[in-house]
């Protein structure tokens, strides 16, 4: 039995930390003013910050919105908009205080009305937000007074401090959550820490200071400039030529590049986004778990880890947590096991192998390199696997969640909970393997109501065993999270969730260029 | 008196893959001032090569191998570029063969005058101008200051020569070169021309060197004439005494191969019979608009008839609708109107019609399918009209050709010959009527001549009746028993030979006889 | 046919032509036999391997051997760019003699349709089809035909109008001859040598067209050893690796090169002009 | 030139648009992917995906929705991005002015180097210099664009850090930054058409070289200069004019390689990303645009080649 008390001090003290940036190091104090410049991979084409989808499109909405928390890089919660959260014992409901001043864009103030008018919004399937099915199992929002809101859930849910910093979970005005929110695909009226300049989602997106922004220290920099650069090598040679402070994300194939430059500092950090082969659980062949474990056995984790990442990353040993998540359990590296692959298949009565075809999107384009590496890896055994690539948007409609053998592939998630119940349990989000394991399930729903760390680490320890054993999906490879900044870019932290960034947090040091 | 243009020995070789080619061979000729000279040739002669020396202006592969040219005392092979560009123009000019090409389409008809006499007379822009204009005015141009703005696509053929000898002779030459000035152009139009070009000389008193295939017309203007056959000068004579006592062989052919409408080539009378009569024959050739139809009238109202075994000649200027009625009567434009053949009306042209009527046309380069062999282009309409392939030897040996050019590709033969192979396979189908569509007008005089006889011949061998149309009257007048006259898509005349200048005939007809080159002799 | 190839290796662009595509068909060939190694072959310690004795021409991100990869590919990239044009021409032939038969207002209809068509650039036309056939190895080939036949259509459209105002086709109507005849023996085999020409120099479009298509994802798809492919899945290692485009890219310019030689040398040597 | 043709000319404009419609409506039908699963990505739950459908009037007859679209189009009104829920007409017009600069600044570089080097060639026929602009022209058509556009990126902007890598400044946001972005995918995209023209030019110009007019105006002794620029270039250059015309159609597809490299939001991009994400009226846009596009510029080179060669006159 835990005190709320207890989870409400965590927190605090948690919180306190990170608002004092570097502490405990001597780093110079924060400069204010400048303009950032920072490059993205991709487009940011949806604005409305309860339907972005991707990186960049993250990263804008963390500029113009703020949630009711926000993940640190350590995967737990600090305040945002909420200053302190309490919760009943059994976990099932909590109560997030607001703080108070807080204003919109636009100047009107923010309440809790407009907490729970954003949060019911992201609950109706209408407006088929990812959110949806991200931040715990709450039943209803509700606002008793203007700084409290409630969060009534249909269980114990220990994981929603850290589930409500999804991403999709924005506070928008009320009159907007509740009436058309299209408006918000062509402007932005949020709480967050820059407001919208200009909008071309191809080329840039540019935010300035918001002069009322609860936290008057931040931001530090005057301006952010969003720069789009769909080729990655083009991105880096900005980064190189200057042209750019900060980049986003790196590809492993230009790391190399980045690391020897003189002028910029490479960022690296391990993280759990990783690339996954499902499988099937319900349909021929892979309804045998010895044709999971077959498989799993014919490839060299090691390796992969070069095929795959270009060595910027940690193998994998099939389950979704790497060393990054909170939960990780060590186990030893399963090895390449040819005679013993070869054994399984044949009991599960395919002694003279198996002809597959593997289906992989084609972005990120690791997912192929992953498909062709497997293909040759698994083919000692006696698996024959074509390898089809396809765009992905053909693979959304026609292979993702329905398909019998394809590549995942898959952000780290915030918390243990998040992932399992995202892709593992039998009412998965995403039931890409459709493994139906009561066990895992009643082990996941038993962590959830659970306060106690020590418990939590056995049950999720036990959980992981299970997805070992069972092998709904091979999981070989981890990546590391790569990107690339200037030296005199200060206080940029690369979170390993990747949909993080914090702009609000980074200054510009000595040796910045004078952008107007 | 010395001679303005003096040519001794002159040689030119052409290099080529298969080796040097001889071009020119040892000419010498001479022309003196004020007088002028007819050079005469078939194609291939040498005669153009020879007006190129002159004008220094030879092609990239020509070597000069030896003798002289003259013009004005100066010998003009191996003088400098800039010497050459003295004299082109201001003080030897040229007149071209093909007015159409030979004015840059896309330059006013006042610049391409006042140019040269900028250039070659000092004036200034205005004076040029005016001086333009004034030189269209005598080269009997309506309006000449507003064709001073007017493009050369404009004006019809005989207009832009106008223009073309007019620039040459506003800029006072001392010689020009003329070279087939009036081959391209209209019987009539190319008449007219010729007498500008007397008058002019009258006037300027201008040295001339008239190059010409036509003896017809250098009889007309030379006053001494030269004749040219594969790069060698065979004779060289005062137009008269050329005419009347040729001394070389090739000369006395050349002369005999030029037609006379006096000298009838064909004796016999056809009969009474009727083998295909055309009723109120009209061709309206039109194109679709997206608004209303736009309609060209091609021919109206033709009627006439053809005899068994006759000869009916069809002149006319180009675009008076003579080669319409050869498509009309062969079915490859849509007519209105009746068809008789044999008195019965011709509804589709079936077998019969096609084989009893058959047709040849006017390009050998374009009539025979340069993918199949002769054997093939004449096995077909042996086999279409019950023939065998076994009769193509004769076929050939009755067009005169050897049976081994069954063998051959089109390609491999010369114009005069593709043709023969063009009236083999008409005569395939042993057809009753043959039309000629102006089959000798891409040939030389010679060829022409022989391809006449072959035809006559044939006539006298099967009996064949003949739509002979043509633009050349002193042809048709050898050859037609009677004779059709089509002007603006109608028949103005249909007479008998014997009927011609009797008085009966058109206005028109009259006009297009006086036309016609005096022939020679 | 000897004849064409004496004339074809008279003119120096032929000649040069002949010899690369000679080396390139050479490589359809025989390719997968003279590969030193599998072309699939992963190798964990080869990866990025420079250029040298192991692998004269290095090996990929993968440890693929490059070499071997390229003369495999071969088979994969000049077929699918010859087919494809073949496929295209072929459409395009057919609806253009059609519409040059059909005359009139057919005519009219079908060019002014095939006009608009052509406003959409090939490429984009390409990259829509490829998109609704599925990316891959057909999907791109029909994309490219696509993308060619309109143009084609034009091209021979034009030349059979030109062959049909030639005296021996009204001599053959003049004959009596059926349309079917007319058409077969004596326009074709006049509409087929223009036609041939630019197909040649359009199959060089169709390598290039390609290789753009897998560069944007939609052409052939790993780990096929297509060349195109090649070039864009080395792209992203140029600065570690350079050879991985520029081998792939010298073999594309190399082949389209060739079949441009060609289809110009074809030109000069079909000309009836210099048919002596 | 009449009035009718002016009309009979819009009209056919017009036809293009009406067949590029129902071209590119067709296509989005039945490609194999839903707009509404695209949109929502891996998010999309049964539930959302029913209100995708049914907010984006997907659930209508083929026939309906395309008659709203057309009505749309007929109004000025192009629809709004699925993806991004901006009216996708003006995004589509403000970048297609980016690639028309992009496509005007090439033409214009094009034309500069490849029609002095196609008249050098045809003046030096069968010389080094006839061969050496050969050489290049038979290079420049055999290399795809995103092989060039690595070059000039390689050298160009890594290794001598003349250019800025990629991207995208308006002139008029700051006209010598602008300028520098636009060096590299203007050199990308006028090494082909440079290759193309100067082959073209070349032709032409030797054709005009052997004119009878030509001969005809060297022989009236006219100096070898005027010749060269009265008589040569005007008559050879004319054909070149409807060369650039159908260029511009090469140009918008060419351009989608180079501006995705130079990551320039042009019209392009634009539709690469709108296929990408099966944005169909983005794509549906963006394709008549191109269309439209491209129909004008002809109709703007049959007008320019009357106003040039007088010959012709458009009934």
């Amino acid at each position: 039995m835990i005190s709320r008390r207890q989870i409400f001090a965590g927190a605090a003290v948690l919180g306190a930390a990170s608002l004092v940036p570097g502490l405990g190091q001597a780093q110079p104090a924060p400069r204010r003013g400048g303009v950032l410049r920072i490059s993205v991979d991709q487009a940011a084409g949806v604005l409305n910050p309860l339907l972005t989808r991707v990186n960049p499109e993250y990263l804008v909405a963390e500029l113009l919105y703020s949630g009711l928390t926000r993940l640190r890089a350590d995967m737990t919660a600090e305040p945002d908009l909420a200053e302190s959260w309490t919760s009943t014992p059994d976990l099932a409901e909590w109560t997030f205080k607001l703080r108070a001043g807080l204003v919109f864009h636009d100047g009107t103030p923010c309440t809790s009305r407009d907490v729970a008018a954003s949060f019911t919004a992201m609950l109706d399937p209408k407006t088929a937000s990812a959110a949806r099915t991200n931040i715990g199992p709450i039943a209803e929002v509700s606002a008793p007074d203007a700084q409290t809101v409630v969060f009534k859930l249909k269980g114990g849910y220990a994981d929603l401090p850290v589930a409500l910093a999804y991403t999709n979970a924005k506070i928008i005005p009320e009159k907007i959550a509740a009436g058309d929110m299209s408006v918000l695909s062509r402007s932005a009226i949020g709480t967050g820490p820059f407001k919208l300049v200009s909008f071309e989602p191809e080329r840039q997106i540019v935010v300035a200071r918001n002069e009322h922004y609860w936290d008057p220290a931040r931001p530090h920099v005057d301006r952010v400039e969003v720069l789009v650069y769909p080729d990655p090598a083009a991105e880096a040679s900005a980064l190189i030529a200057g042209d750019t402070d900060l980049m986003a994300s790196a590809q492993p194939s230009e790391f190399p590049r980045l690391a020897s430059a003189s002028g910029v500092k490479a960022l690296r950090v391990p993280s759990g986004q990783f690339l996954n082969i499902n499988m099937a659980c319900d349909l021929k062949p892979f309804d045998d778990v010895r044709v999971r474990r077959a498989l799993a056995l014919t490839v060299d984790r090691e390796a992969m880890v070069g095929f795959a990442a270009q060595g910027f990353g940690t193998p994998g040993n099939d389950t979704p947590l790497s060393p990054a998540y909170h939960f990780y359990q060590q186990a030893p590296l399963l090895k390449r096991n040819i005679p013993d692959a070869k054994r399984f298949l044949a009991e599960a009565g395919y002694p003279n192998g198996l002809d597959l075809t593997l289906v992989a999107s084609d972005t990120p384009s690791t997912r192929t390199q992953l498909g062709v590496a497997v293909r040759e890896m698994a083919k000692e055994a006696g698996f024959r696997i074509q390898v089809q690539t396809m765009p992905h948007a053909t693979y959304l409609a026609q292979v993702w969640t329905k398909g019998n053998f394809y590549v995942g592939f898959y952000n780290m998630q915030a918390s243990a909970d998040a992932i399992f119940s995202l892709l593992y349990t039998s009412n998965a989000a995403w039931p890409e393997t459709r493994w139906k394991n009561p066990d895992f399930d009643k082990l996941i729903g038993e962590a959830r109501v659970t306060a106690d760390e020590a418990r939590r680490r056995d049950i999720y320890g036990q959980a992981q065993a299970l997805m070992r054993e069972g092998v709904p999906s091979v999981i070989p490879v981890f990546f590391d999270l790569l990107a690339a900044q200037r030296p005199y870019v200060q206080g940029y932290q690369l979170n390993p969730r990747g949909a993080v960034f914090s702009l609000d947090k980074l200054w510009l040091g000595e040796g910045a260029p004078k952008r107007r | 008196m010395t001679p303005l243009l003096e040519i001794r020995d002159y040689t030119l070789d052409f290099q080529t893959r298969a080796g040097p080619f001889r071009a020119l061979d040892g000419v010498s000729l001479a022309v003196a001032p004020g007088e002028v000279l007819g050079l005469v040739g078939e194609s291939g002669s040498g005669k153009t090569t020879l007006a190129m020396a002159v004008m220094r202006h030879l092609a990239g592969n020509a070597r000069e191998r030896g003798g002289s040219i003259r013009f004005d005392g100066r010998e003009l092979i191996g003088i400098a570029p800039a010497e050459v560009r003295a004299l082109r123009g201001r003080r030897i000019g040229m007149v071209f063969q093909n007015p159409a090409t030979s004015l840059n389409p896309t330059l006013t008809l006042g610049r391409q005058i006042t140019e040269v006499l900028e250039r070659h007379r000092g004036l200034s822009p205005r004076a040029a101008a005016t001086e333009a204009v004034d030189w269209l005015g005598r080269v009997e141009l309506r309006n000449p200051a507003a064709l001073m703005r007017r493009d050369p696509h404009q004006l019809s053929g005989g207009e832009k020569q106008r223009v073309v000898i007019a620039a040459t002779f506003a800029v006072h030459p001392d010689l020009i070169l003329f070279d087939e000035p009036t081959t391209a152009l209209d019987v009539i139009t190319g008449a007219r021309i010729l007498e500008l070009f007397r008058r002019l000389r009258a006037e300027t008193g201008v040295t001339g060197l008239y190059i010409s295939h036509d003896l017809a017309v250098v009889s007309r203007i030379a006053d001494r004439v030269a004749v040219l056959r594969h790069g060698r000068l065979l004779e060289q004579a005062p137009a008269a005494t050329l005419f009347h006592a040729p001394q070389n062989d090739y000369t006395r052919r050349l002369i005999a191969s030029v037609p006379k409408p006096e000298h009838r080539l064909v004796q016999d009378t056809p009969g009474a019979e009727k083998i295909l009569e055309a009723d109120h024959l009209g061709v309206a050739y039109w194109r679709p608009r997206l608004f209303g139809r736009q309609i060209f009238v091609g021919v109206h109202d033709v009627t006439l008839d053809v005899r068994a075994g006759e000869i009916l000649g069809v002149v006319g200027e180009s675009g008076s609708g003579k080669s319409t009625i050869a498509r009309a009567l062969t079915g490859l434009a849509h007519a209105t109107g009746e068809i008789r053949l044999d008195g019965a009306l011709v509804g589709r042209m079936g077998r019969a019609y096609r084989r009893a009527v058959q047709i040849i046309f006017q390009h050998p380069d374009s009539s025979l399918n340069p993918r199949q062999r002769i054997g093939e282009i004449l096995a077909r309409p042996l086999r279409l009209y019950g023939g065998s392939p076994r009769e193509i030897p004769d076929l050939l040996a009755q067009v005169h050709l050897p049976a081994e050019y069954a063998h051959r590709w089109p390609h491999q033969l010369s114009g005069g010959e593709k043709q023969r192979v063009a009236i083999a396979r008409a005569f395939a189908a042993r057809p009753r009527l043959v039309i000629c569509d102006e089959i000798t007008a891409a040939l030389d005089v010679s060829v022409q001549a022989a391809v006449i006889e072959l035809l006559l011949d044939l006539r006298r061998q099967h009996g064949t009746a003949y739509l002979f149309i043509t633009h050349d009257l002193n042809l048709v007048r050898q050859i037609a028993h009677r004779l059709a006259v089509m002007q603006h898509g109608e028949l103005v005349d249909l007479l008998g030979i014997d009927d011609l200048g009797s008085g009966r005939e058109n206005a028109y007809t009259r006009a297009l006889m006086e036309a016609s080159p005096a022939p020679v002799g | 046919m000897n004849d064409l190839l004496r004339r074809l290796l008279a003119t120096r662009q032929g000649a040069l032509g002949v010899v690369l595509l000679v080396l390139v068909a050479f490589c359809c060939i025989a390719g997968p036999w003279l590969a030193p190694y599998d072309a699939e072959q992963i190798d964990f310690l080869g990866r990025f391997a420079a250029p040298g004795t192991r692998h004269l021409l290095g090996a990929d991100q993968l440890g693929r051997d490059v070499l071997s990869r390229l003369l495999t590919g071969a088979r994969t990239t000049v077929p699918a760019a010859l087919g494809a044009t073949l496929l295209g021409t072929l459409a395009g032939a057919v609806a253009g003699t059609l519409s040059a038969y059909l005359g009139g207002h057919w005519d009219e209809a079908i060019m002014r349709t095939i006009d608009a068509v052509m406003a959409l650039p090939g490429l984009l036309l390409a990259l829509l089809v490829a998109n609704t056939l599925g990316a891959g190895g057909l999907g791109a080939v029909l994309a490219v035909a696509v993308a060619f036949a309109p143009g084609m259509a034009r091209i021979t459209r034009s030349v059979a109008l030109a062959v049909r105002r030639q005296e021996y086709v009204s001599a053959a109507i003049a004959r009596g001859e059926s349309g079917t005849y007319i058409v077969l023996r004596e326009m074709l085999p006049n509409v087929v040598a223009p036609v041939i020409v630019e197909t040649t120099i359009r199959v060089a479009f169709a390598v290039m067209l390609f290789a753009t298509l897998s560069f944007l994802g939609l052409g052939a798809q790993p780990p096929a050893p297509e060349w195109g492919l090649m070039v864009s899945e080395g792209r992203r290692y140029l600065h570690q690796a350079p050879w991985l485009v520029v081998v792939p890219g010298v073999a594309i310019a190399i082949t389209a090169i060739g079949f441009n030689l060609l289809g110009d040398g074809l030109r000069d040597a079909l000309n009836p002009r210099d048919e002596r | 030139m009449s009035a009718r043709w002016l009309l009979r000319r819009l009209l056919l404009v017009f036809y293009t648009l009406l067949v590029v419609s129902i071209l590119v409506f067709a296509i989005t039908q039945v490609l194999p992917a839903d707009a509404a699963v695209t949109l929502l990505g891996e998010n999309a739950s049964v539930e959302a995906l029913a209100a995708v459908r049914s907010r984006l009037g997907l659930n209508d007859p083929v026939w309906l929705q395309f008659w709203h679209w057309i009505a749309g189009v007929a109004q000025g009104n192009l629809g709004v991005s699925m993806r991004t829920g901006q009216p996708v007409g003006p995004t589509m017009l403000i970048a297609l002015s980016r690639s028309l600069l992009l496509a005007v600044c090439s033409i214009g570089l094009m034309l500069v180097v490849a029609v002095p080097l196609g008249v050098l060639a045809a003046l030096r026929r069968g010389k080094a210099a006839d061969l050496g602009v050969g050489l290049v022209s038979y290079l420049g058509v055999s290399v795809p664009e995103f092989v060039t556009a690595t070059v000039v990126l390689v050298v160009l902007a890594d290794r001598l850090q003349w250019l800025p890598a990629t991207g995208y400044v308006p002139l008029t946001e700051n006209f010598w930054d602008g300028v520098r972005h636009l060096v590299a995918p203007v050199l990308t995209v006028s090494i082909v058409l440079v290759a193309h023209v100067s082959r073209m030019v070349r032709s032409e110009t030797a054709d005009v070289l052997s004119s009878d007019y030509v001969a005809a105006a060297r022989l009236k002794g006219l100096s070898g200069r005027v010749v060269l620029l009265r008589h040569v270039l005007r008559n050879a250059l004319l054909p070149v004019v409807t060369v650039v015309a159908l260029d511009v159609g090469y140009l918008l597809g060419g351009i989608i390689v180079v501006e995705e490299i130079f990551a320039i939001p042009g019209i392009g991009r634009q539709l690469l990303v709108a296929i990408e994400n099966r944005d169909l009226p983005a794509m549906q846009a963006g394709a008549l645009i191109m269309a439209a596009t491209y129909a004008f510029a002809n109709f703007l080179a049959d007008l320019a080649y009357a106003f040039l060669d007088r010959r012709i006159r458009y009934e």
